[in-house]
């Protein structure tokens, strides 16, 4: 019996204890109609020699391709001290630290973390996580319309050049909850979403928030202290979605315009979690201090003991759904500790210098990429602003077939933008992080050449 | 001591980051950060011996017993962790063509077989990241049916004044008004009530059973018809799927939707608060508007359906669609236990729970529901010694610390006053059950003898009880060069 | 710097405290013309970033063949928690448990390996490993001289069945203390070592030990009752090399003739160790307890401390090298503590149904695959005695070259034995371990018929 | 807690084993085992939760300071571990054909490359396992050499009195007699006494440099001199290596033979006492002895070299040519370090020590050779507090651990009393040195003032001062189902 350690003595002792005759006897109060017999349809045990072998040629046959996506999940280096840590069975198989003193390691952490998220942002506090970017730019919403005291709006400006995956993640989380989310376009020569587009999508009516993302979805950089102020000026919040690999180089969200930015949240994937095919990941989120109560999730807190020795301990539950069930700031409970762990590992271990590195390195290594793809006769940028570590491309090719030729190769050439964005032609979003060689880098440029010649 | 108490400026954990910095001369100056952010700047040793030393100070399930009721703190076996992490699983972009993920997609459409299977459902998205996260989608649902029949009179979600959390906080998430059902002195929840309550704004029911009072819901068949036959939908809250596995399937029960908690009853990690995974499972009716993506697989190649292909789904709710890594794990434990460990889960995570509770009542405890077996789990009351001694629930459990044992769930659910909510789930053997019992035995005599030890508890734990009211007063939520110096001893 | 914490502050002020200039003064009492400049034929340091890369293309190169091959070194299965825990720091990282209090979880680890060790012999005494099984025989034949009082004998009689690379080992460590070892030959039709042979090799003068493999080196069972006997007949010690995986079914050394083995030894590897190209692994060494001051390595033993609590220490250190420097057992000081960590930890989740079970699952796939083989024309068994887990099949080609061409196929066919007993023709030892398939068996033995038809 | 204690009958971790028994009828009743071996019984879980838990009652590197002299004890890194364990690594046997082995030996003959670089060696051979089999391996090369030349005469090898204990035993095991060099009052060599020791019966002489004494030999072209004059060859014993790696160089100063513990220098793991690495580095004169097996390249492919093709070899020292496992990690290691960053190890551990030596004498500790330079060690001669106190080094050895500092080397080198010989390696930073001079400052007022305080510890780890004479005496070296009632508490 996998993971049972009763014996037939334990059994049988046990069930003289309850007073019943068999285990089974323990079930009688389920309608026996209703209790199942075998179940046919799934497989007979394995061992974990079994299992082990099986998921190794699975593994396997998903081969390691050299990998050009970006897109909202990097491939960047992950110091092997993170995860051996991180995997340690008190972390691994601690539960959530609700009882403080018995979970000092995971609310430390936790503290931590928040910390070097509130630097990073240049925001004032950080929750402990939310399940990834997408979904914490979803709350970021729901907490932007509470927190806005200046008007009762619904209304919620998007640019279109924010990642198509975050959109439609904040509309299935946020539809039921009557938010309006108002599209706002995108400048196709620069790629940014300028003032007038901004302007033009608000319309009159009052807003509850200006989201702004800080590259976009095409790495493009946007003007974020125009937005920002135009945003304030308007009585709407604004929401800075973030990648926090760039905010070791770019300006953070507190630093936004006059005032900074109100919320800011982004995806922590590229703080030490491997690609793995989407998740688990995590979701970050940081605001200025008087917005702290709307914050959903859970927030770690430093305090004193009986005996004046600081601790920690999870706070500000008031607002959580354990607490405050209906009227919680949102449903969220389990989420993502494990990651936060290991982010926090991970930004020890690189620190600002660290962090600065990886980023100049990643975009140093696009632009060298992109130079090399735009090498090869009618390949060429689509927008002419300034990005940071991604870049968009038109080929003179339909991408998915490109693309197709690149994987027998064993190369993810980044990712097709037609289906989300047909206006821009055949364009690819490509990314080279500080993990991708030079030789990598050619032998991309050269096998895209010859796919092109021998079209 | 705080990693950034370490941080010294120039410290580096030099082999960590690329040798070289480039300059960056085409992002404009105004673009760029003014001054560095407040990171540690400290060595690889100081890092790895801060983590590892703060790891030790947790308490956890691979070195300790945690019989937290409807939290189902078992075993994680450790193949699921080395096997989820192979380089191919964890080297996968999330956008990578399904060319290069047919042995992760086979994994995973073989999850969703195995849950099916398991629940008596007709269809399984693995699409939400926890828990609470499939409660909403799977109330999204029941919305999406209503809505799709043109029946917008359907405001309201019943919910059980004993459910989680997190039932009430999902539906109103989703948009619904919420009505709570009271829970009968039996333990079932209060039929009449129930029949009372239902009508034509009625969008559904969430219900756990067996529920959070540690009992199965003998009437889930009268309830079941009550809640359809006023056109409304019935929602299984998988929390405390541990207690049935194999034996009895939400499916068959009458449930339209449930979420599963794979980090309870599938065994997967915890991690500290996460990350779960809460895939649902539905009944034939409300497939069209299962999250995405879904696994799809025609017997040559599997395929990973998302919105273009699902018109009518509720939508994504994460950006990539899911945490695959959680998954692998739950799938290679779902492949160890087999058709036939399944069931065992059950048998033996409720013969724990009922001598569990035989033992506590031998040695005088009060079991609010005596007269019932436990499933899984069962709630002490202890009211008695409360009124006794003077010493609450929370002493308990917080002296349960200093013996080696982490608390049993306190003050919940809501209903039963100074209550312990205990799980020891399948995973514990009989002498450390008999251990905790001794434990529960030697703090009440403490208390009845030198209450102040037991009100002064936890004594050997790295920090003692700690002042929350001042936590939440005095906000010191995040390190600041400044700040730090008030607090830190 | 990598791995060093030190700012330019900590510099100065340290130098400043010492007096001295420069770090450079610091190395003044060394001769100058004696201090190097740059190491030119190093390279430079890489980052863990790239490192990383290129083991990691190294280590794919190697590829996973398919193995076929044991002879002292057998591919079982690991549990995944058997790594997993060792390499947690506390384990991993920590010094030998010369300070005791300090050291109470390897101590207690040590104190479990030999209980378990002293099980499978059915021994006394087992002290905390040696190097190798190869080398733990080495110790064992020093050990056997210095214990057999009943003779001053240096002669150790050795049979040329044991593997010839524990032979080797054996002359190596021993040459040079003037033990004679003599060669007891087999029986070249069933592969046994029987008492003619060893008589024969014995003459009539005094000899120290008797060395007795079981199984021998071609899988072979001996008559090790009666080898025991004789050798106690002629007060020679017995020696035992055995198998720890065979000893959970095969009778114990202790069990040995009518008064049993008097010392045992081997190679731990099947219990834990990945293969790993042949180390690191663990020797044992067993014995009885009359001999236990005899016994070389380190020993914990379990004590009291000052309060009356048990506890545990390591004990008869006066054998050792760094108390009795120059009378020592043996100059063996660090040896193989992580390994002895992994082993306890796999015993511990096999226990002696599992290994059992191991046991039997090899044995049986071995006689399953040279079933299949031995249906290939011409490929046949060499010997005819009863075999554990390996057996010695003669082929109908120089083995060599089988075996070339099976690598193609990613099959590791066996071993050759031609070098090492070119009398017995072209002969291969195979073995198949419980985690061979049906299928991986099968595709052998399609993969040789085939290469046989078509030479 | 015994893994035995949990033990029962029937118990078992059932994934881990094959889930069949086939029946054996073809091995002999007679061969087989009566009766099943006494191994523990337990479940999956508690397995995992007694060795973590077991673990945590461990000083380590990644939790503690461990300032032992001569140990070498410095920072593991985590990549090492790693990437030595990646899968193509593992995997692979022993005697897998060199075809299927490249990325391996490519490795190896990397580091035989680095190795011979910083040594300044002429040819290395990785064979060895530990320093012990290093030294052995160095002194059957020596005395190789002297019978291939026909130079039966030799069966002496000098040893000075600080040597480490292994040298003496070493030479033994090569069968020569051992005669012990004196070290003067500066602690360098008695270079007259070793005049007077050498002769036509000298088959060398066993060196550590900079000694354990903790300073460098300013003698050492002397000594060479000396030795080779009298026919006989240098060894040199690496322990100390890391003093001086990337500085000066042993095939420099004249050694012939060095052996290197690549868990001291080159940072691979102690693992509670191993595994090691001791690979063998030579002069030319003495390559053909070199240990097998050895890795060679023609410029296209790698090759192991085995006792066929290396007749003057003295041979193998394990079955399958070393702990290949450790060579990797100590490869990474060196990689990362590259050129520049081996004279760093030397320069920080001397500054360290320097650093350390200058704080204790200030503080007013006795160093025992204080006019002299420290290398990467030095030692503090406790005998005024022993004196004073009647608090030995052993007492403050044990009262460090209570102040979370792993106890220096203590009573070693045999030559100075009441010593710690104090080694703090390059990875530990300024503060944790300072630490631990506010720990030696605070015992030594203990020892004044509560002298008790101090001969009574440790009083915070999970056992208190042990009884070793007990162990020796009434020896309990293994669980037996009796015995154990006895004395396990």
């Amino acid at each position: 019996m996998p993971f049972v350690p009763h014996t037939s003595e334990d059994i049988a002792a046990m069930l003289q204890t309850i007073g019943a005759d068999s285990i089974a006897a323990l079930f009688d109060e389920i309608p026996a109609e209703l209790q199942v017999g075998e179940l046919a349809d799934i497989p007979a045990g394995m061992s974990e020699m079994e299992i082990a072998a099986l998921m190794q040629s699975r593994a396997r046959a998903d081969g390691q391709p050299i990998c050009f996506i970006g897109a909202g999940a990097y491939d960047h280096h992950i110091p092997a001290a993170v995860w051996q840590i991180a995997t340690r069975g008190e972390f691994y198989s601690a539960y959530t630290p609700y009882q403080a003193e018995a979970s000092q390691g995971t609310l430390q952490v936790l503290y931590e973390f928040q910390s070097m998220m509130s630097a990073l942002t240049g925001l004032d506090v950080s929750n402990a996580s939310l399940y990834d970017g997408a979904s914490a730019l979803a709350e970021a919403v729901l907490m932007a319309v509470r927190a806005n005291r200046k008007n009762k709006s619904t209304r919620i400006l998007m640019p279109k050049a924010l990642h198509p995956a975050y959109r439609r993640t904040v509309r299935s989380i946020v539809e039921n909850q009557d938010i309006e989310l108002i599209e706002v376009d995108f400048d196709p020569k620069s790629g940014q979403t300028p003032i007038a587009c901004v302007e033009a999508a608000a319309g009159d009516a009052d807003l509850a928030a200006l989201v702004v993302a800080q590259p976009n979805f095409f790495g493009v950089l946007e003007d974020v202290d125009a937005m920002t102020d135009w945003a304030h000026a308007r009585n709407a919040l604004v929401i800075g979605v973030v990648n926090p690999i760039a905010l070791a180089l770019l300006s953070p969200p507190g630093d936004w315009g006059a005032k900074g930015a109100d919320i800011a949240c982004g995806e922590a994937q590229p703080l030490g979690m491997p690609l793995s095919s989407g998740g688990p990941y995590a979701g970050f989120l940081c605001c200025r201090q008087e917005h702290v109560r709307q914050l959903p999730g859970r927030i770690a807190g430093r305090t004193l003991d009986l005996d004046g020795k600081p601790g920690f301990t999870l706070t500000l539950q008031a607002r959580e759904q354990h607490i405050r069930r209906a009227k919680a700031t949102s449903n969220i409970c389990t989420n993502q500790g494990l990651l936060v762990t290991a982010a926090t590992i991970h930004m020890a271990l690189l620190g600002a210098e660290g962090l600065e590195r990886v980023a100049a390195n990643c975009h140093a290594n696009t632009s060298t990429l992109v130079e090399m793809l735009c090498a090869i006769p009618g390949v060429e940028p689509v927008f002419e602003g300034a990005v940071f570590h991604e870049r968009v491309l038109r080929l003179p090719a339909p991408a998915a077939d490109l693309l197709r030729a690149l994987a027998e190769h064993s190369v993810l050439g980044g990712l097709d933008l037609s289906a989300d964005y047909p206006e821009l032609g055949s364009a690819l979003l490509v990314c080279a992080t500080e993990t991708r060689t030079q030789d990598e880098m050619r032998s991309y440029a050269d096998a895209l050449a010859r796919i092109l010649a021998t079209r | 001591m705080l990693i950034y108490d370490q941080s010294r400026p120039g410290r580096r954990a030099s082999a960590q980051a690329p040798l070289t910095k480039p300059e960056i001369s085409d992002i404009p100056a105004g673009l760029r950060r003014r001054s560095r952010p407040a990171l540690p700047e400290v060595s690889e040793m100081q890092a790895v011996r801060h983590y590892t030393r703060l790891s030790q100070k947790n308490f956890s399930i691979d070195t300790h017993f945690y019989p937290l009721g409807s939290c189902t703190m078992k075993y994680n076996p450790r193949a699921c962790n080395s096997l989820a992490m192979l380089p191919g699983f964890l080297g996968r972009h999330p956008l990578a063509p399904d060319s290069h993920g047919q042995g992760l997609m086979a994994c995973l459409h073989d999850l969703q077989e195995i849950l099916k299977a398991v629940t008596g459902m007709h269809a399984v998205s693995l699409a939400p990241s926890a828990g609470a996260q499939g409660e909403f989608a799977g109330v999204a649902m029941i919305r999406a049916y209503h809505k799709a029949r043109g029946d917008h009179a359907r405001t309201e979600i019943l919910v059980p004044d004993a459910a989680h959390g997190t039932n009430p906080a999902s539906a109103v998430m989703c948009g619904f008004k919420v009505r709570e059902i009271p829970t009968g002195d039996d333990g079932d929840v209060d039929l009449d009530a129930l029949k009372a309550a239902v009508g034509p704004q009625t969008a559904g029911i969430m219900l756990t059973n067996p529920s959070t009072v540690g009992v199965f819901d003998r009437n889930i068949q009268a309830i079941a018809r009550t809640v359809h036959d006023a056109g409304g939908l019935l929602y299984y809250d998988g929390a405390n799927l541990n207690a049935i596995l194999g034996k009895v399937r939400p499916g068959d029960m009458g449930f339209d939707v449930i979420h599963m908690n794979l980090h309870k009853t599938f065994s997967t990690p915890h991690g500290g608060g996460g990350p779960g995974a809460g895939p649902v499972g539905v009944s034939p009716r409300l497939e069209p508007f299962l999250p995405v993506p879904l696994v799809t697989f025609d017997g040559d190649t599997y395929h990973w359906q998302t919105e273009a292909e699902r018109p009518e789904s509720i939508g994504r709710l994460t950006a990539f669609g899911g945490n695959m890594g959680i998954l692998l794990r739950a799938y290679v434990y779902a492949r160890m236990l087999g058709r036939e460990g399944m069931g065992r889960v059950a048998d033996f995570a409720t013969l724990n729970a009922n001598y569990l509770m035989a033992r506590l009542k031998e040695a005088g405890f009060e079991a609010a529901y005596p007269e019932r077996r436990a499933s899984h789990e069962f709630i002490v009351t202890l009211k008695p010694e409360s009124r006794q001694f003077g010493v609450n629930a929370m002493d308990f459990a917080k002296r349960l610390l200093d013996y080696g044992y982490h608390a049993p769930t306190t003050y919940f659910p809501l209903l039963v006053p100074e209550c312990l909510l205990i799980e020891p789930t399948e995973t514990e053997s009989k002498e450390d059950l008999d251990g905790f019992v001794e434990a529960m035995i030697a703090i009440r005599r403490e208390a009845e003898e030198n209450p102040d030890l037991v009100k002064g508890a936890p004594h050997t734990m790295p920090v003692r009880r700690l002042d929350d009211v001042r936590a939440a007063r005095q906000l010191d939520l995040a390190w600041r060069p400044s700040a730090s110096e008030n607090i830190n001893g």
